[in-house]
């Protein structure tokens, strides 16, 4: 009973993150503006990290640490990019 | 001391995610990220970032505090602004706050406070005016805001100048 | 333990490879360094490759290790293994033996018309060196991608309008190309389970149907992958212009490429599904037959068509080609060693005719002196960079430079009694051929439009080079003796000097081919050699 | 998933509710990237998630890591870390864009950018 | 799971391609990097799906198919990551230095007549 | 001794090239040297080949292919030796004379030497493949033979129809060997020549006639391709004298007389030879009455000639054999003295024209006595040796061979051309030699040297010997050619001069007198009428053959070329994208292929709509790419994140890792290339689409989802499929703790069981980077894209128009606090490559995902600083890091050669240090570290070359916005 509890609790875990994720898609797509795109495909990161640690916690693995910390640490590279690139027209000056 | 580590709090930082990184407290472990935070604080010596000392750290446990409790309140008050966001409008608006922090260092760290609480958004920080302009989703509390910024920024400016 | 003798055969890869690494660093200036230190590695790599093929020649007993080569000390399948045998040595010898050539020849002034011209020239070498040698189907994607980078960046040596145009071209049909390239193997893999030729070789008469007809499908996308490279219509349009636009060194070294494609088309089309495949045996054949007869037809109308020389050896280019193609598709045992000395000998005309192609229109117009075309292309960096001469300019040009046109006129054409005839002769006579025990083999449709094809293709390259030849030598008024340093028309005149040596030497020379062949045509055992070979340190 | 049934049961409720709670807040905070009607409230949507969402389902997996490996490193603490650190940087730089653009556009919902003084002393 | 990630595949390998075949050449290298992302599951589909069976064994361990994933097509994928990577910084620069040369981001180097 | 014949000429030509060019005369006389003992090797030979023999001589040149040098002289053979060396001889006494002082005479005695080489080659040699060989060579020295004067445009003409003609026929003739070969079995010619009925019956009979005659008939100039010939008259005259009418255009009728015993005597012979020798003989012979030029009458009345041998080969009656190998002599001797007295005549006068020519007897009376002479044997007067063949021919005319039109027409048609014949001569000699003394030539002519006209004195001497006692001159020499090609067929034959009255005798007295009338009643308008004969004048073969030639090798190549390929790329790509198509399907179609079953169950809902979500993201970026370039690249991040998430889903970290690093380098390249871009207009409405624009799209859409379809159907039936057991996956997991020492199966075949791919992988990169780096230094920006960005403007013209801010003041404000972030990061991402390094042998990471993360570092201090703050503070020297990595990765490969093992072999242990404990020493770690900074020296690079261009933009700007001043200055 518990056992299926935990399947199903985890599971609308993920559902609810890949829900929110399909939220940040849709920003991606309809915009209206870039910043709002670039802002979608920043939480949409957010999003996948978070989706990699339910992941984790449903297989008991640790193998989804890497790719999470990195998304943590360097994942905002591109959205800085993109920021800077809407800001200045031109990523490094 | 200096010679040798030029940022020791941030090489000490550097160290402990190592070790956390690896999780393992194995003298070869160790011994690695000694080093490798020490290599690295020596990089960063290179990028010339400005000085910091932390002055007061009894302080800082406070303001630990302090955010950890605004940002779960705020959690909370977005949510509810986001789940009631079709049925009217929100009150949303930008404010500038004075904030008079020279160190970039206490600058950059109130942006990080300011932006992991939800409600407020940092925008622009003009350096001469000492001003701060501020997105807020929850505008009609905007004094309640003005107070906490300069909270924060008195904290910061206590303990890092 | 191996013998060193043994790490021969892995030379022509890593001496490239590292000598790249060392040029690096060097400043640009040091130019002429730089060509020494790449024109020593280029020099044993070809001493290397002569001693490996004479070797080959000699018998597979004579080589080092059984000529299998196991990266890291794995045995084959499991690891990658280096296989020489008489095919691999042979274009070795002939890649590297180029190579020398166009870099003798760039050393000129070419060299000078971009950045790090030697260490991707070295790089290209690599990477032809190691696709000609491994036995493993993935790595020889990573050589083929080593190689064809190189020669991205060997292309666009020198940028300027025309090479950014061509290279674009080549560039994105390469890609796409080798993203089906990744597809077959992948594929192969997924359905057999192994990425190693001989293996491949060995399993495929053993598998299920469906899993067959999966290795089928992964082979005909791979094949479509060579087959760009290797420049079938239609999927060679990019080809004359990118060969066209490149500079003379690189384009001669180009002359190879295609060459790689056919070659792997040959060694899988025999090794894979040659007589042992069972129901698989012969996939394929019957596409390369015709694409290759319409790409010989394609390259001749090219070649009647072309104006610009360059475009002209594109499509010759094609020719030869198409020509290896069509003879590999009608699947002729015979032909397969007059194939083999046809692609020797039209790789080199073709090479020795990209260098002198700017040697001959230097003098034409002295206005379109290439240097002053990539100048306008130079950024404001190089301003400063002059142009320095090597060696001497020499008298007779223009006399030297006339016969180095006929002879490979003379060789383009098939006509004799150089080796561009006798090659055409041996892939006649081994159609034409008929063994005692079965006279009644009639000649088919799809023989009779070869020989026509064959004939045409010499034919339609006698009268374009003669119309060119005509214009440039003969017709000139008062055009200026084109200043040509010994060190350019040198490589040319050995490059043709091996085509003349390989016609009178013909008969060593096809003895040599139709060994190839044989062993060509025993796959078996060649998986068996592979697969078998021992590992070093008696594991 | 067989792994985790040998949790605790006590220990398996609170990683699952934080797990769902984490989620839920996460899933809110990008509603309101759907929701919110312009582009500066939707500025304030992601940091649910990267505060409340990230605290929350991190302490969900050091929970049920702690428990179940009996492992005392939480290495999900850089992740926190540096999600709280890095953040700002991208929202920071987006939203002066997005000002940047609006003002140059002329729009009339955005503060002007106010008028410069004279810098009293020197850095 | 073969289902979605085959669908997956086909999307990403048909948009991908699609862009291929379009004239501007911004097009070409999107459609390039979605191509990519394609092979690349591609080949990594070859070696089979498998959850929570990664290729790390224990030390001292011997693997077998049935509790690891197939690590061959995984080694391949990252080779093709990094060939793929490479290849798409050399075409983009190829492409600004057509558009610095030509003017235009056609692919021919030239704009068409009128139309596409 | 035969190999003197190749030898020697061949040898001289290529000491002649090496003579001074102004030593005429010594090269002539070293050049007649080497002819002269070819002559005197022939006649010493005589003696060998008299009594029937055959000379041999064979060495291996390619016996795999039955190609062999060999060389063969039967008599035959020894009398063409005869005719070729002995004429050769003569010529080059004459063309000591005849060339100019500013002619490049070693050139030309070179390549004279080098044909008559060839020619020689071409009737000893032995085997058909080696003839073939030779035959080309005559072609194509004779090409430049014709071309020596190339400043002349007719001589380049001239040299190009007839190699084009006569290079055409010979790889024609060549098939036809081979096919002879194929039939033999053999290309050695007395194997063939011993297989006359073998071949006459062969199913490929007609194939090979037609091909070999294709040679033939080219070569002699037969109609419908004899109008080479004239037009080879651009040559000097040595060069007619002797190709034209004694050696090469014999070749022909040569090879069909070396044949004649195996292919002659079936009706598609008769036919084809017969009827192309009669057109010739007829057309030559009239064509050559309306000529004004002097050569091109003779080259007219050599194709007429010509003819007439073809003719008596035709009929396949040994006889008429022997008469055509009697008249291949006589016309040498006759029509070369005639080339070279026209030369004389050229040489002294400065002019070849009939018109502008006459009473030249009065200066020149003993060469014209003997033009007259060896015109009279041209035209067939009796007691000169043209007659006796010719008589000999129209007895052969009137016999009945076959019973046909053809046959049946004959004698009229001798009868008729010899009457032209008779004219065309008389026409010679009489407007040359006869009539008013000439006014307006060029020079004052006189008699030419002593020597120079030696050649021709023998030569008519000879005519007029072997037409009164021709049994005892030419009689034995003929008798022993006849025997050796006709052996046991050889008829009895007589020489006489006189047969008695007989219809031939009547022949020719009717052709005499009724060409001698026709002269008269046609003199005035030959005097004045243009070249050419009426009616046929219009219909010039070559005119035809250049039209035919320049349509088809140059209009329709062009436009077939256009047609078939194109220069575009999105064909080329579409192309590749269906033939991959086709490819992959057609083997899949033809075995029967069927659908693996769907398999619904199972389906984890959150991975669906992960893809949904990669899904819309790959669509929603091929939709955006055109109009919204930074969306389509956003949503290609998310498609890229989509992708590792799937790799972490399904066990495979490294992937994970890998992908996400490259996703985001890839970005930030992209947005820094974008900046470089054109600015796109927008999106037009749907309704303004032309519809072949939405055709187009439609059709790459329909086959962009087929491939797509195609890829994914693949994907699913290799995956639903069982695994095979024994792959090689299964070894590696087996292998890889024990033997590769480590415990990431992925990251130890990477470094060790496949570090090989890694090693050519890096290089990969390397390569990339230096390309890339390369084309950049070149790099010139579009003048569009030369002006800083919109934004940058506004920003500095803001800060510009506040004087209490300083320039750049916008963007320092801009990035003040995200670049203390960044840069305090720089550090931490070091600490993160690190870890991904070490770890990487044992779980996921490694050398390539920590160079990527380390240049990841170094952007974002670009990002932040930009590029001169950043290059003030951090040395960078990717270079220097591409070049250690290399090097790096392959000493330590190589390193295991010390130890006796291949290439790349790994040395890893566990060692056990005190304090620290076990730590894990492969050498794989050694190579991961020359992989780390290989990546990271090549992404650093790349990523800086890119970002300088800005730099390098502002610079040039700057010197841009200078010039107009420093203009204007000056
Ligand atoms: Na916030
Ligand atoms: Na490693």
């Amino acid at each position: 009973m518990i056992a299926l509890a935990i399947v199903w609790s985890i599971l609308l875990a993920q559902v609810m993150l890949a829900l929110a994720m399909a939220f940040a898609l849709y920003r991606m797509i309809k915009g209206p503006r870039a910043q709002d795109r670039i802002l979608g495909l920043d939480t949409l990161y957010i999003n996948a990290m978070l989706m990699l640690l339910a992941f984790g916690i449903r297989t008991a693995n640790t193998i989804y640490f890497e790719t999470a910390l990195i998304i943590a640490l360097i994942g905002f590279a591109s959205s800085i990019a993109f920021a800077k690139f809407l800001m200045r027209g031109e990523v490094i000056e | 001391m200096r010679a040798w580590l030029p940022y020791p709090l941030f090489s000490i930082a550097l160290f402990l995610m190592w070790l956390l990184l690896n999780q393992s407290v194995a003298p070869g472990s160790i011994i690695v990220g000694v080093f490798l935070s020490a290599l690295l604080g020596w990089v960063m010596v290179k990028l010339q970032p400005t000085r910091s000392r932390l002055h007061r750290l009894g302080l800082m446990g406070g303001l630990a505090l302090t955010v950890a409790a605004d940002i779960i309140r705020s959690n909370v008050a977005v949510a509810g602004i986001i789940l009631r966001a079709r049925g009217r409008p929100a009150n949303t608006g930008f404010m500038s706050v004075d904030v008079d922090l020279e160190n970039e260092n206490a600058l950059a760290l109130l942006a990080c406070i300011l932006t992991a609480t939800p409600g407020t958004a940092w925008l622009e920080y003009d350096r001469r005016r000492k001003s701060l302009l501020i997105h807020v989703l929850d505008i009609d509390n905007e004094d309640l805001w003005r107070r906490t910024v300069k909270r924060y920024a008195a904290g910061l400016k206590e303990i890092l100048e | 333990m191996t013998d060193w003798l043994h790490h021969l055969l892995i030379l022509p890869i890593l001496l490239p490879l590292a000598v790249a690494a060392v040029l690096i660093p060097i400043d640009e200036r040091d130019r002429t360094l730089k060509g020494a230190i790449g024109f020593a590695s280029t020099l044993v790599v070809f001493i290397v490759a002569m001693i490996l093929m004479r070797l080959a020649a000699a018998g597979e007993g004579s080589l080092p290790g059984g000529g299998v080569y196991q990266l890291g000390n794995w045995p084959a399948p499991f690891g990658i293994v280096l296989v020489l045998d008489r095919l691999s040595a042979l274009m070795l010898c002939l890649a590297s033996g180029l190579a020398l050539a166009a870099q003798v020849y760039s050393m000129a002034r070419w060299h000078t018309a971009g950045h790090h011209f030697h260490s991707l020239f070295q790089l290209l070498v690599a990477g032809l060196n190691g696709a000609f040698l491994t036995g493993d189907l993935f790595n020889l994607f990573v050589f083929f991608e080593m190689m064809l980078a190189a020669s991205y960046g060997l292309l666009l040596h020198g940028s300027g309008p025309l090479r950014v145009k061509a290279g674009l071209h080549y560039v994105a049909i390469n890609l796409a190309a080798s993203s089906l390239f990744l597809i077959g193997v992948s594929l192969i893999y997924g359905a057999t389970g192994t990425l190693n030729m001989a293996d491949l070789a060995a399993k495929l008469a053993t598998l299920a149907p469906g899993t067959r007809q999966l290795v089928e499908t992964g082979a005909a996308v791979l094949g479509v992958a060579f087959l760009v490279k290797a420049g079938m219509w239609p999927l060679s349009f990019w080809l004359p212009a990118a060969y066209a636009a490149a500079t003379p060194p690189v384009a001669a070294v180009f002359a190879i490429l295609t060459k790689v494609g056919i070659y792997v088309i040959l060694r899988l089309h025999m090794l894979v599904f040659g007589t042992a495949a069972g129901a698989s045996a012969g996939f394929g054949q019957d596409w390369l037959l015709t694409g290759g007869m319409l790409t010989i037809a394609f390259g001749t109308i090219g070649v009647l068509a072309s104006q610009a020389m360059g475009r002209l050896a594109g499509y010759s280019v094609l020719v030869s080609s198409g020509t290896l193609l069509a003879a590999i598709g009608l699947g002729r045992p015979e032909m397969l060693a007059g194939a083999l000395l046809y692609l020797v000998s039209s790789t080199l005309t073709i090479a020795a005719f990209f260098l002198l192609i700017e040697l001959v229109e230097r003098g034409r117009d002295a206005g379109a002196d290439v240097l002053a075309v990539t100048m306008e292309a130079y950024g404001d960096f190089d301003e400063d960079e002059e142009e320095e001469e090597v060696g001497v300019a020499i008298p007779g040009t223009m006399a030297i430079l006339g016969l180095c046109f006929c002879l490979c006129a003379i060789l383009l054409s098939g006509l004799p009694p150089l080796s561009g005839f006798i090659a055409k002769f041996a892939l006649l006579r081994g159609l034409f051929d008929v063994p005692e025990a079965n006279q009644a083999i009639a000649i088919s449709a799809a023989d009779w439009t070869y020989v026509a094809l064959l004939i045409l293709s010499g034919l339609a390259a006698m009268i374009a080079l003669n119309r060119v030849g005509i214009r440039t030598f003969w017709a000139s008024i008062e055009g200026t003796i084109p200043r040509v340093v010994v060190i350019e028309i040198t490589p040319v005149a050995v490059l043709l000097a091996a085509c003349v040596f390989l016609s009178f030497q013909a008969g060593p020379a096809m003895r040599y081919m139709q060994a190839t062949a044989n062993d060509l045509l025993a796959p078996l055992a060649h998986s068996e050699r592979v697969l078998s070979a021992p590992r070093a340190g008696g594991q | 998933m067989s792994h985790l049934t040998d949790l605790p049961s006590w220990a398996a409720i609170a990683v699952c509710g934080l797990l769902l709670l984490g989620a839920a807040m996460t899933l809110i905070g990008s509603l309101g990237l759907l929701r919110l009607p312009s582009f500066y409230d939707r500025l304030h949507a992601p940091t649910i998630a990267t505060s409340g969402g990230t605290i929350l389902i991190c302490l969900a997996s050091m929970l049920c890591f702690a428990v179940l490996q009996s492992r005392w490193i939480f290495h999900e603490l850089l992740i926190i870390f540096f999600v709280i650190v890095t953040t700002p940087v991208t929202l920071m730089l987006l939203g002066q864009a997005a000002l940047y653009r609006d003002r140059v556009e002329n729009r009339a919902d955005v503060p002007r950018r106010p008028k410069p003084v004279a810098e009293p002393d020197t850095e | 799971m073969e289902l979605i990630l085959s669908a997956g595949i086909g999307a990403l390998a048909a948009s991908g391609i699609y862009l291929l075949l379009r004239p501007r050449t911004y097009q070409v290298i999107i459609g390039l990097s979605l191509l990519s992302y394609a092979v690349n599951l591609f080949i990594f589909s070859m070696g089979r799906l498998r959850v929570n069976a990664p290729p790390v064994l224990e030390p001292g361990g011997v693997g077998d198919l049935l509790r690891y994933t197939d690590p061959v097509p995984q080694a391949l994928v990252l080779t093709a990551i990094v060939i793929g990577f490479a290849m798409t910084a050399l075409f983009l620069v190829v492409l600004l230095a057509s558009r610095g040369f030509t003017g235009t981001d056609h692919v021919d180097g030239r704009e068409p007549p009128r139309g596409d | 001794m035969l190999s003197v014949f190749i030898l020697a000429p061949f040898g001289g030509s290529v000491i002649a090239i090496f003579f001074p060019s102004d030593q005429r005369g010594a090269t002539a006389w070293f050049a007649g040297a080497i002819a002269l003992i070819c002559f005197l090797v022939t006649a010493g030979l005589y003696p060998f080949v008299a009594t029937g023999g055959v000379l041999r001589f064979e060495l291996d040149w390619i016996p795999e292919l039955g190609l062999n040098f060999t060389l063969r002289m039967d008599g035959f053979a020894w009398l063409f030796s005869a005719l070729i060396t002995a004429i050769g001889f003569l010529v080059v006494l004459y063309a000591r004379y005849y060339m100019a002082e500013e002619d490049p005479v070693p050139r030309f005695f070179a390549l004279f030497l080098a044909f008559m080489g060839s020619m020689l080659g071409v009737v000893l040699s032995g085997n058909l493949i080696l003839l073939a060989v030779f035959w080309e060579l005559t072609s194509i020295v004779s090409f430049l033979l014709i071309g020596y004067w190339h400043h002349n445009a007719h001589a380049r003409e001239g040299a190009r129809i007839a190699l084009t003609m006569t290079g055409m026929g010979g790889l024609a003739m060549l098939v036809g060997m081979l096919l002879i070969g194929r039939v033999v079995g053999s290309y050695d010619l007395d194997a063939v020549l011993a297989s006359g009925d073998a071949i006459r019956n062969d199913p490929l009979y007609n194939a090979i006639l037609i091909l070999v005659l294709l040679g033939a008939l080219t070569k002699s100039a037969q109609f419908p391709f004899h109008f080479w010939l004239p037009h080879a008259m651009a040559a000097p005259t040595p060069v007619s004298a002797y190709l034209h009418s004694a050696t090469m255009v014999k070749a022909g009728v040569f090879l069909l007389a070396r044949l004649w015993p195996v292919m002659a005597g079936t009706d598609a012979w008769f036919w084809i030879v017969g009827l192309a020798g009669l057109t010739t003989l007829l057309l030559g012979a009239y064509f050559a009455i309306f000529q004004q030029d002097l050569k091109g009458l003779l080259a007219y009345s050599t194709i007429s000639h010509l003819g007439l041998i073809t003719v008596l080969l035709s009929l396949g009656s040994p006889l008429a054999a022997v008469a055509a190998v009697f008249h291949i002599v006589n016309h040498a001797t006759f029509k070369a003295s005639l080339f070279m007295a026209a030369g004389i005549i050229d040489h002294e006068t400065g002019t070849r024209d009939m018109r502008r020519l006459s009473g030249l007897f009065h200066y020149m009376p003993i060469t014209a006595t003997l033009a007259m002479v060896a015109s009279a044997a041209m035209a067939g007067v009796p007691l000169l040796n043209g007659f006796l063949s010719k008589e000999m021919f129209f007895a052969e005319a009137i016999e009945t061979h076959l019973v046909n039109a053809l046959d049946a027409a004959t004698p009229y048609v001798a009868t008729i051309a010899s009457m032209f014949a008779v004219t065309y001569s008389l026409r010679f000699i009489h407007s040359v030699f006869f009539g008013p003394l000439p006014s307006d030539l060029p020079k004052k002519p006189h008699e030419p040297p002593r020597w120079m006209r030696a050649p021709v004195d023998f030569l008519v001497l000879a005519c007029l010997v072997v037409g009164i006692i021709p049994a005892q001159t030419i009689g034995p020499f003929l008798h022993t050619a006849v025997v050796s090609i006709l052996r046991e067929e050889t008829p009895s034959y007589s020489l006489a001069v006189w047969h008695g009255w007989n219809i031939p005798l009547i022949m020719s007295f009717v052709a005499l007198s009724g060409g001698v009338g026709l002269y008269f009643l046609m003199r005035s308008y030959l005097k004045t009428g243009i070249e050419g004969p009426p009616i046929f004048r219009l219909l010039q073969g070559q005119r035809i053959f250049e039209r035919v030639l320049v349509t088809l090798s140059w209009k329709w190549a062009r436009s077939l070329e256009q047609r078939l390929g194109t220069r575009h790329l999105q064909p080329q790509m579409r192309l590749l994208v269906f033939l991959a198509l086709a490819a992959g399907a057609l083997p899949l179609a033809v075995g029967g292929f069927r659908l693996p079953q769907l398999v619904i169950r199972g389906i984890d809902p959150a991975f669906a709509l992960l893809w949904a979500i990669g899904i819309a993201c790959a669509v929603g970026s091929a939709f955006l790419a055109k109009f919204h370039r930074l969306a389509a690249l956003v949503l290609l991040g998310g498609a890229g994140l989509v992708t590792c998430i799937t790799f972490v889903w399904l066990s495979a970290p490294d992937l994970a890792v890998t992908q996400l690093l490259v996703e985001i380098v890839t970005t930030v390249l992209i947005l820094l290339g974008l900046r470089w871009l054109p600015k796109r207009i927008e999106e037009p409405e749907t309704a303004d689409i032309p519809l072949k624009v939405r055709f187009r799209r439609l059709r790459d859409f329909l086959l962009a989802a087929m491939a797509g379809g195609g890829v994914a159907l693949v994907a699913y039936t290799v995956m639903t499929r069982p695994l095979t057991p024994d792959t090689i996956a299964s070894y590696f997991l087996g292998q890889a703790y024990h033997e590769g020492g480590g415990t990431n199966v992925v990251n130890v075949i990477l470094v060790d069981f496949r570090g090989f791919d890694t090693l050519g992988e890096i290089a990969v990169l390397c390569i990339v980077a230096l390309t890339v780096f390369a084309l950049l230094l070149r790099f010139r920006p579009h003048p569009d894209s030369l002006e800083s960005p919109e934004q940058q403007r506004v920003q500095n013209a803001y800060d510009d128009d506040h004087p209490e801010r300083a320039e750049g003041e916008s963007v320092a404000e801009y990035l003040h606090i995200p670049s203390v972030i960044m840069r305090w990061m720089f550090p931490v991402t070091g600490m993160l490559a690190a870890y991904l390094f070490l770890r990487g042998h044992d779980l996921p990471g490694g050398g390539f995902a920590a160079g990527i993360a380390m240049s990841i570092g170094f952007i974002l201090q670009y990002m932040s600083g930009g590029t001169r703050w950043v290059e003030e503070r951090l040395r960078i020297h990717p270079l220097r890091w591409m070049s250690l990595g290399l090097l790096v990765a392959l000493a330590t490969g190589v390193g295991s050669w010390l130890f006796g093992y291949p290439f790349l072999t790994s040395r890893s242990e566990y060692a056990s240090l005190p304090v620290i404990g076990k730590v894990p020493l492969a050498s794989a770690i050694l190579f991961d570290l020359g992989v780390f900074s290989l990546v990271l020296g090549a992404t650093v690079l790349m990523l800086i070359a890119l970002a300088h261009q800005s730099v390098r933009r502002a610079a040039r700007a700057h010197a841009r916005a200078a010039r107009p001043e420093r203009e204007a200055a000056q």
